[in-house]
């Protein structure tokens, strides 16, 4: 079978459009998300975005290879680019670079050929060779670069990362502009390739020596300076590949996890678009003129208590839906969350393509609970620890879980922790129950991976034994039609819901707020922060114009 | 005497706080004349250095002079705006102090400290003031004070200290000098080198001294006249000679016969001393009546009755005392 | 001079190691380690991924080998490698360093110009209602919790009036300085109001101030010849020891208004379990105190003939 | 010796902080912890709620009320560790010297370079959040200044002859260091001491705000501000009432300070 | 040191209650940051007896070294060289001296009473807590002893449950004194015991301490600049200067025939009022640091008659001028040589 797809041809439009409305929010019962009134004037050029990084107070790396932070990510989108980019037009994955892909038969090998007009930003040529050396880069023996599970899947990515092989197997140039790659076995190479952690850069300015704090890409923006714990700025490429992008003159992301100061900030117009927290999120809906601007996306997150099954009662399949039902998830998410939430009504959250929209819930229903809990022999209750961060989603949703668990005799202490120590605890086995939220997306299968039996504990955390649905697995990843993998993956997903092995709370709803002057935000549903800044426009009111 | 160059008149100096004013000095008369060594003498706390502060306009919170005149010359110091009572502080009156480790400032060298005199009464530049500050160095008799003049005040020792201070004090020829102590916290070898210094410079300069002392010894040595200060009040003045011989009041009497003077051992053979009985009153406890009746042995119960009036002795020189020799 | 110089030098070089040990036993034995921190990010991070890492970054190796191998770096001037941006802490440092030298600077000349006169004030009209309310605010500056008060400036200066920017770095600037210094400098504002009120009553006192009356000059001419140098003698060490602490005080300052500063790299790699980055914090705060420390004394040598003779 | 206006307003705010602490059960409305529920979340100050309820759904009032007694608790227990090794670091420095002299002074000096806020940071990160290392975090890091005071005050002291006489008599240096020079150097001592209770309570707030402190639905001061600050602007009393607590507090320890000074300490020993 | 004195001191001693044999205490002074190590001489060869019932007076402007000598005596400092036997126990030496023994046998009345109480104790916590401490007497008995002293040094009983703040001057130096007479100690050093206290007060001062010496038969080392007090209360005076004795003898010899230039100086710097023409002997310049004193007779730079030989050589070695009195001078040397 061979698919050819040309990227240009999808129309980038700049929000999210109908493509989520559709499906995944019909099902949540929640409103869709608002949007500006479409933008039907042409994209005027110039003025600087003013952007931010908003989930931590410094960028880790700007080797985006080297980092797998969300913080990162954001943005390296200015600066870098893969050979697939996520299009939130279309909610799925779509080339970048790639001018043309093409598969092959057998459906392992897929052979790429790149735009003729990329080029880096010191002016050279992107050429196959470039993505090769990138590709080679990240899975060098006695490297640990965070795109090393993306690429192993690669024929002879294991023996080339151990040092028993001089190259790369699957890795094959056609011409200056052309190259294949085989894998192992049956992947959707988009979801692999998308993330900045598979950027393609060039070898000469890696190896320059500054490159960390001096990167160079192919992205629409050229980097210009790095304050380190404050911001990050670029101006406008000039020999960008998509013509007459990007529209801005020049970029600059605020760095911070601070929200309180973000929100303060935004309302000052000093930011053109900002993510915002719970409390923000209200007063930006309540607010005639800032609810304007509001663009909330379902982000691939599912956030959750997870259970450690090898700690008693938490093996009691019983015991776990008991929880599930006990707990008044709406009232959480109306009244703590801020309905910054969509209730979980599986693993796979609303944007994923496994999602299934016609999946019931687990009603709030402390009378079943409390049957379950009978039946498991627990008339009396139980008491446990739960690991948790100091944060709203995780103490504050736990404090507002308690009452509900104490009303069917369960006892929930809270034991709060640094993340670092959390994951750590989860990993050895030694927390017993814990608040996190996992990425969900885009790839079902992978996600669903989080209960594979085979899987590592650092993946299946809750130690989830379940041969059948190992099968299950197993058999959707070998099934090429899409429909019957669809319903495949579903029908996992569905298994997964009623064992319970978590307590499944929402899925995370990012908001992004933009001001009256831009244009052209999209919404990412991979990453809410994650911005296609080549597509963003400021119209004349822009202060920074 | 010569004529009068100071004349306090009624000098009143009280503690002024929240409460009702409480008296420290109770009408002090004082006079004296051009050129005179005049000394003043008295226990701790007896008003002698408020007298001396109230003189020089130096008095701070929370005490005040409440009443009575000070007449230097013509000039009511009492009266007289603060603007002007700076102009001739240290010009026509001056004052050196009990400490001389502490009443030099730190930071500033000897000589500028001397110079300033200079630069505020006599209007010189810095570079004059210096040259006039070496000459009143040497005249203490500071060896190489081109050198000196440059130190800081803790480069030098006690007594150097205080000839600082005496130069900074008759730095403008002042017509009265209050040497308030000038010596008790020197050794005594350097004390007698101190006293006979100020002596010799005031003559020359036909400075008027007030000595003001705790020890009558001292202050009968050097002085023409003695007032001895008793709980705020002068209880006797005299010519300093007839003072220690023959003293009137039965508490300089005390004073004399108590004090462990050199050669008295070897005079009278005795080894006990006469004491005088009970301590000093507080400030805030002066009794009615005669103020030494609780430790006097000549004591009546007129004593107590109603405050004693001063005497005119026959010799001159007055006593408060009903009972005095 | 230079006698002072040297020991203070070795005092230094003693005090870094102390903290460089302490800091690096203290960190070996607390839960979490650069790699758990990772993968605290809601995206998973592979674990073949991890132990490569760890690999890599000689995180496996023993700690007196980790501790050895670090001194050896550190005397020859070299700070280590950051874990999280694999840059060296001195490159990461240097940026940050002048932002934060920049915040206490502004911080201590606001303290300064405003602690000063109204401590002086207030002992010159001992008593009067500019002392009490001098006293007032100074102790009220002591009681606020600066990130409360760096909030309520924010709220106010920037949302309601829109005079000054919330918060960042900017472009380097002086309106995006404003709001932290003065929020970093409040408290040292309030102490040195406090400490410069006792220090002139202090001298007032002083048995030379009474000589300096005695020789009968004006009031401005005591104030400003005698009385206020003779106070600032006493307030120096105060100044020297909050500009000093500035660079680790202004931790949460910095937290708080995304000030790229050492401060908010310290806080976010003990997070991280960034163990070079957190010494190379901890190493350049420690100095900075020392170093400024050290020019207090050298400034005493200059004021204070008292010391300089010694 | 007068009492100023200082001592009667602090001690007057102290004592009431003290009192909602000690009768919280009695004048607290609500639970300040399982008195949570959604259904009331961030209800602003009404006569149900005299100053509004929380995210969670509680009282805040209440959990002021509660609050005071953690951070009372957490100030006094602070300080009373930090003069305590202050005290008998300085104390035995001071009337030693000698190579123990110069050890303390070495000692007293790292702290110093270190501020307390990093030390306490780095312990805070050690021990895990909680009440127990909060207590041993800013417990054993801000002895320095209390360190020094008592040492210079046993300078002045030491050579005071009613130590001399103590030590003639025969009495050993326990004695005299506890017995004799102690209660001589105590005055400036407590007004630090009252000073610091303030600070301590800063402090507490500060690794709140950096997310070391309390271990929340524990009700501190400084928890509920940092967990409050972000809705400032959507329900700004949850965040005003706590700061406005912690400032009134601590003011309170700082007037009562200057109150004491001014009773205690007449000679300005303890210049802060 | 010439045979006669060696002979005559040894027999001295043996009934001596006090002994202090070249007795030298120096201090280590750090110049500057590893800079050489100096020794301040405070006192640098010193012998001292006194017998019970007697009074040595010690004289010597402020740093001569009077005061050192108490404290090493006491027990305060120690002593580098010399001997020290205090009521037949040697305080020096090896081991250090039992402190509860020495305080048994010596105590000490300060010049300042001010700052001689502690001011958070009672009058009866004071008095009693020696007597505590040495486990004299049950709680009854204590009270009774303190009462006693009281009584011996002119106070009121009720004066037992007061503070030191409530006495005057006066008062406290009695109560001082009876502190130290607590522990009915055989020597009781009294350092400068009345020149901080007001004129009219110092006579019952020291007369109380006459009483009490004669009555409980103690002897007092009394350490004073106060030529008039010293003649007073002593029945024999040491002069000190620079570290050292300079001249020695019963009072009478040292008033009416002061032999050394500097206890001349010392005598006619007292003013006089009854003698204002005499123009007292002048000493040039200050006394000069015992951390660098000078060569040869450490007095030669102030002294009025000194000779060439003065500034070289040693410092003078004592000769004797009466049965009773010694002085370290040349020119006592070459005036005895002459006569």
């Amino acid at each position: 079978m061979t698919r050819k797809i040309d990227p240009m041809l999808i129309s980038r439009r700049r929000i999210l459009t109908a493509m989520l409305a559709s499906t995944a929010l019909a099902a949540t019962g929640f409103a869709p998300m608002v949007a500006r009134a479409q933008d039907s004037a042409e994209p005027q050029t110039g003025g600087k975005l003013r952007l931010v990084a908003p989930y931590g107070s410094a960028l880790q790396s700007l080797d985006p290879h080297a980092t797998y932070e969300s913080q990162d990510m954001a943005v390296s989108k200015a600066f870098h680019r893969s050979l697939y980019v996520w299009d939130s037009a279309s909610n799925s994955v779509v080339p970048d670079l790639a001018a043309e892909v093409e598969q092959s038969e057998d459906g392992k090998t897929f052979t790429y050929r790149l735009h003729d007009n990329i080029y880096f930003h010191n002016g050279r040529q992107v050429t196959a060779d470039d993505v090769i050396w990138s590709f080679t880069r990240i899975l060098s023996p006695g490297s640990s670069f965070s795109g090393i599970p993306n690429l192993s899947g690669i024929v002879g990515a294991r023996d080339f990362l151990d040092g028993n092989a001089d190259q790369i197997e699957g890795l094959k140039q056609i011409d200056d502009l052309s190259f294949s790659i085989t894998f192992d076995g049956f992947v959707e190479p988009g979801y692999l390739l998308f993330d900045a952690v598979t950027s393609i850069l060039p070898k000469e300015a890696v190896d320059g020596g500054d490159f960390l704090s001096n990167p160079v890409g192919c992205g629409p923006f050229v980097f210009a300076e790095h304050i380190e714990g404050s911001r990050i700025s670029g101006t406008k490429f000039d020999k960008y590949y998509k013509q007459g992008k990007p529209y801005a003159d020049e970029i600059e992301f605020t760095i911070t996890d601070d929200y309180s100061a973000l929100d303060l900030a935004f309302r000052a117009g000093e930011l053109d678009a900002t993510v915002l927290g719970e409390s923000a999120y209200v007063l930006y809906t309540q607010d005639p003129e800032l609810s304007k601007g509001l663009i909330e996306i379902a982000e691939m997150f599912t956030r959750h208590m997870g259970m450690n099954l090898e700690v008693e009662p938490f093996g009691d399949v019983r015991v776990r839906q008991a929880i599930n039902y006990a707990i008044d998830r709406d009232i959480i998410i109306e009244k703590l969350l801020k309905n910054k939430a969509f209730k979980a009504v599986g693993w796979l959250p609303t944007p994923s393509s496994g999602f299934d929209p016609d999946r019931a819930p687990y009603p709030f229903d402390p009378e079943k609970a409390k049957a379950l809990l009978d039946e498991a022999g627990l008339s009396d209750g139980f008491e446990f620890e739960a690991w948790v961060t100091d944060s709203t989603s995780s103490l504050g949703v736990l404090q507002a879980m308690t009452p509900y668990l104490a009303a069917v005799g369960i006892t929930a202490t809270p034991k709060v922790v640094e993340a670092g120590v959390l994951v750590d605890a989860i990993n050895s086995g030694e927390a017993t129950a814990w608040f996190r939220s996992n990425g969900t997306g885009p790839d079902p299968i992978s996600a669903l991976r989080s209960f594979d039996s085979r899987q590592p504990r650092s993946k299946n955390r809750a130690a989830y034994n379940d041969p059948a649905f190992d099968a299950m697995l197993d058999e959707a990843l070998g099934t090429t039609d899409p429909d019957k993998r669809l319903a495949l993956i579903r029908q996992a997903d569905g298994h997964i819901f009623e064992q319970a092995p978590v307590w499944f709370h929402n899925y995370n709803k990012a908001v992004l707020a933009t001001q009256p002057w831009v244009h052209g935000v999209d919404g990412n549903v991979t990453e809410a922060a994650i911005i296609e800044v080549d597509s963003v426009w400021l119209d004349e009111n822009a202060p920074s114009r | 005497m010569s004529e009068p160059i100071l004349d306090v008149r009624d000098l009143s100096v009280s503690l002024v706080g929240s409460g009702p004013p409480i008296g420290a000095v109770d009408r002090v008369n004082l006079t004296i004349g051009r050129g005179e060594v005049f000394g003043l003498v008295g226990e701790s706390g007896c008003g002698k250095s408020l007298c001396a502060l109230a003189i020089a306009g130096l008095l701070r919170q929370p005490m005040q002079v409440t009443g009575g005149q000070i007449m230097l010359g013509a000039t009511d110091l009492a009266t007289i705006p603060q603007r002007q009572m700076r102009r001739m502080r240290g010009d026509d009156v001056s004052m050196i102090f009990q400490e001389p480790m502490t009443a030099l400032n730190p930071l500033m060298t000897v000589g500028d400290q001397i110079g300033e005199m200079f630069v505020l009464h006599r209007g010189l530049s810095r570079r004059a003031a210096r040259k006039k500050a070496i000459e009143a160095l040497d005249q203490v008799r500071v060896s190489s004070p081109e050198r000196r003049i440059n130190a800081y005040p803790h480069q030098l020792s006690g007594g150097m200290r205080q000839r600082v201070m005496i130069a900074i004090a008759l730095a403008c020829d002042p017509k009265l000098l209050i040497a308030d102590e000038p010596t008790t916290a020197l050794d005594v070898t350097i004390q007698a080198e101190i006293v006979e210094l100020v002596l010799e410079l005031c003559r020359a300069k036909g400075t008027a001294v007030m000595m003001i002392s705790h020890d009558l010894g001292l202050v009968a040595r050097i002085c023409n006249r003695v007032a001895v200060m008793y709980a705020g009040q002068i209880v006797e003045e005299r010519a300093s000679a007839e003072i220690f011989n023959h003293p009137s009041h039965p508490y300089t009497r005390g004073l004399v016969d108590a004090l462990p003077r050199l050669g008295r051992r070897l005079e009278r053979g005795q080894r006990r001393l006469t004491e005088i009985a009970g301590v000093v009153p507080a400030l805030h406890e002066f009794p009615e009546g005669c103020r030494f009746a609780a430790r006097c042995p000549r004591v009546t119960s007129e004593c107590t009755a109603a405050s004693v009036p001063v005497t005119q002795l026959d010799g001159g020189g007055i006593v408060r005392c009903l009972h005095h020799v | 001079m230079l006698q002072l110089l040297l020991r203070r030098l070795a005092q230094a070089a003693l005090t870094v190691f102390i903290v460089i040990s302490l800091v690096f036993v203290l960190f070996s034995v607390i839960p979490g380690t650069f790699t758990s921190s990772l993968q605290a990010d809601k995206r998973d991070v592979s674990q073949d991924v991890i132990e490569r890492l760890e690999d890599e970054l000689g995180l496996n190796d023993p700690l007196p080998v980790r501790f050895a191998n670090y001194v050896t770096d550190l005397a020859q001037g070299d700070l280590g490698v950051s874990y999280a941006t694999r840059r060296p802490v001195s490159d990461m440092l240097s940026g940050r360093i002048w932002a934060s030298f920049k915040l206490a600077c502004a911080a201590i000349f606001f303290a300064v110009c405003v602690g000063l006169p109204l401590g002086f004030i207030a002992a010159i009209r001992q008593g009067s209602w500019i002392d009490t309310a001098a006293m007032t605010f100074a102790v009220s500056g002591l009681s606020i919790p600066g990130f409360w008060a760096g909030l309520l400036l924010m709220y106010l200066f920037s949302l309601k009036l829109h005079l000054l920017p919330t918060f960042g770095y900017g472009s380097g600037g002086l309106s995006h300085l404003i709001l932290p210094a003065i929020t970093l400098g409040i408290a040292p504002m309030a102490l040195l109001a406090r400490t410069t009120r006792a220090a002139v009553l202090e001298t007032l006192n002083a048995d030379f101030i009474r000589t300096a009356r005695s020789k009968g000059m004006s009031e401005r001419r005591l104030v400003t010849r005698h009385l206020a140098r003779n106070a600032f003698v006493l307030v120096l060490t105060t100044i020297g020891l909050q500009f000093g602490s500035m660079l680790g005080g202004s931790v949460v300052i910095e937290k708080l208004f995304a000030w790229p500063g050492v401060g908010s790299l310290l806080i976010d790699s003990v997070g991280l379990r960034d163990i070079p980055a957190v010494q190379g914090a901890i190493l350049v705060i420690v100095l900075f105190f020392l170093l400024i420390n050290t020019l207090v004394d050298l400034a005493y040598l200059v004021v204070d003939p008292r010391i300089r003779y010694n | 010796m007068k009492a100023g206006p200082n001592l009667y307003i602090g001690g007057g705010i102290i004592l009431l902080v003290a009192l909602l602490a000690i009768f919280a059960p009695l004048i607290a409305p609500y639970h300040p912890v399982t008195s949570a529920n959604l259904m009331y979340a961030e209800e602003p100050p009404s006569m149900q709620f005299w100053l509004g309820t929380d995210e969670q759904g509680r009282d805040i009032f209440s959990r002021i009320a509660y609050g005071a007694r953690i951070s009372l608790f957490i100030g006094l227990a602070v300080q009373v560790m930090n003069t305590a090794i202050g005290v008998s670091l300085g104390l035995s420095a001071g009337y030693f010297g000698g190579w123990w002299d110069e050890f303390v002074q070495g000692l007293t000096g790292l702290m110093l370079s270190i501020p307390t806020i990093v030390f306490a940071l780095a312990l805070m990160a050690i021990l895990g959040p909680g009440l127990p290392s909060l207590l041993i975090a800013l417990g054993m890091t801000d002895w320095a200044y209390s360190c020094r005071i008592s040492r210079a005050q046993v300078l002045t002291q030491k050579s005071l002859n009613y130590v001399q006489s103590a030590r003639i008599i025969g009495f050993g240096p326990l004695h005299v260091m506890f017995r004799e020079l102690l209660p001589n150097i105590a005055g400036p001592l407590i007004v630090v001491a009252t000073m610091g209770v303030g600070s301590a309570i800063i402090a507490e707030a500060s690794l709140s705000f950096l997310g070391l402190g309390v271990i929340p639905p524990n009700p501190s001061w400084g928890g509920m501000l940092s967990s409050a600050r972000e809705q400032l602007m959507i329900a700004p009393w949850v965040a005003v009432f706590p700061g406005l607590a912690l400032f009134v507090t601590v003011l309170g320890f700082n007037l009562l300070g200057d109150g004491l000074r001014d009773l205690l300490d007449p000679h300005g020993r303890t210049r802060r | 040191m010439s045979d006669t004195l060696l002979h005559r001191s040894a027999s001295q001693d043996a009934e001596a209650l006090l002994s202090v044999k070249g007795l030298k205490v120096h201090y280590p002074v750090r110049q500057g940051w590893r800079g050489r190590s100096l020794a301040v001489r405070a006192v640098d060869g010193v012998d001292l007896s006194l017998r019970a019932g007697q009074c040595l007076g010690l004289v010597g402007e402020s740093g001569c070294g009077k005061s050192t000598i108490a404290q090493a005596i006491l027990g305060l400092v120690p002593a580098t060289s010399g001997h020290i036997r205090v009521d037949g126990h040697d305080i020096t030496g090896g081991r250090r001296a039992d402190p509860m023994q020495l305080a048994r046998s010596a105590q000490m009345v300060f010049q300042d009473p001010m700052s001689s109480l502690n001011p958070r104790q009672t009058i009866r916590e004071i008095l009693a807590g020696p007597l505590r401490l040495h486990g004299m007497g049950n709680r009854d008995e204590r009270d009774a002893r303190v009462q006693e002293m009281l009584r011996l040094v002119g106070m009121k009983p009720d004066a037992a449950s007061r503070r030191p703040d409530e006495f005057s001057g006066g008062q406290r130096q009695r109560l001082c004194i009876a502190r130290a007479l607590i522990l009915n100690p055989k020597l009781v050093i009294c350092d400068e015991p009345v020149s901080a206290l007001d004129v009219s007060i110092r006579a019952q001062i020291i007369n109380l301490l006459l009483e009490l010496k004669d009555e409980l038969g103690i002897a007092l080392l009394l350490i004073s600049h106060d030529l008039g007090v010293v003649e007073h209360m002593s029945d024999r005076i040491a002069v000190m200067y620079l570290g050292r004795i300079v001249e020695e003898g019963g009072w009478r010899e040292i008033f009416t025939d002061p032999a050394h230039p500097y206890t001349r100086a010392l005598i006619s710097a007292i003013p006089d009022p009854l003698h204002r023409d005499q123009a007292p002997e002048r000493l040039r310049g200050e006394i000069p640091s015992p951390l660098n004193p000078p060569p040869g007779c450490a007095f030669h730079p102030r002294c009025p008659v000194a000779m060439d030989r003065c500034s070289a050589g040693a410092n003078p070695e004592f000769t004797t001028i009466g049965p009773d009195h010694r002085g370290r001078c040349h020119l006592i040397e070459s005036e005895l040589q002459d006569a």
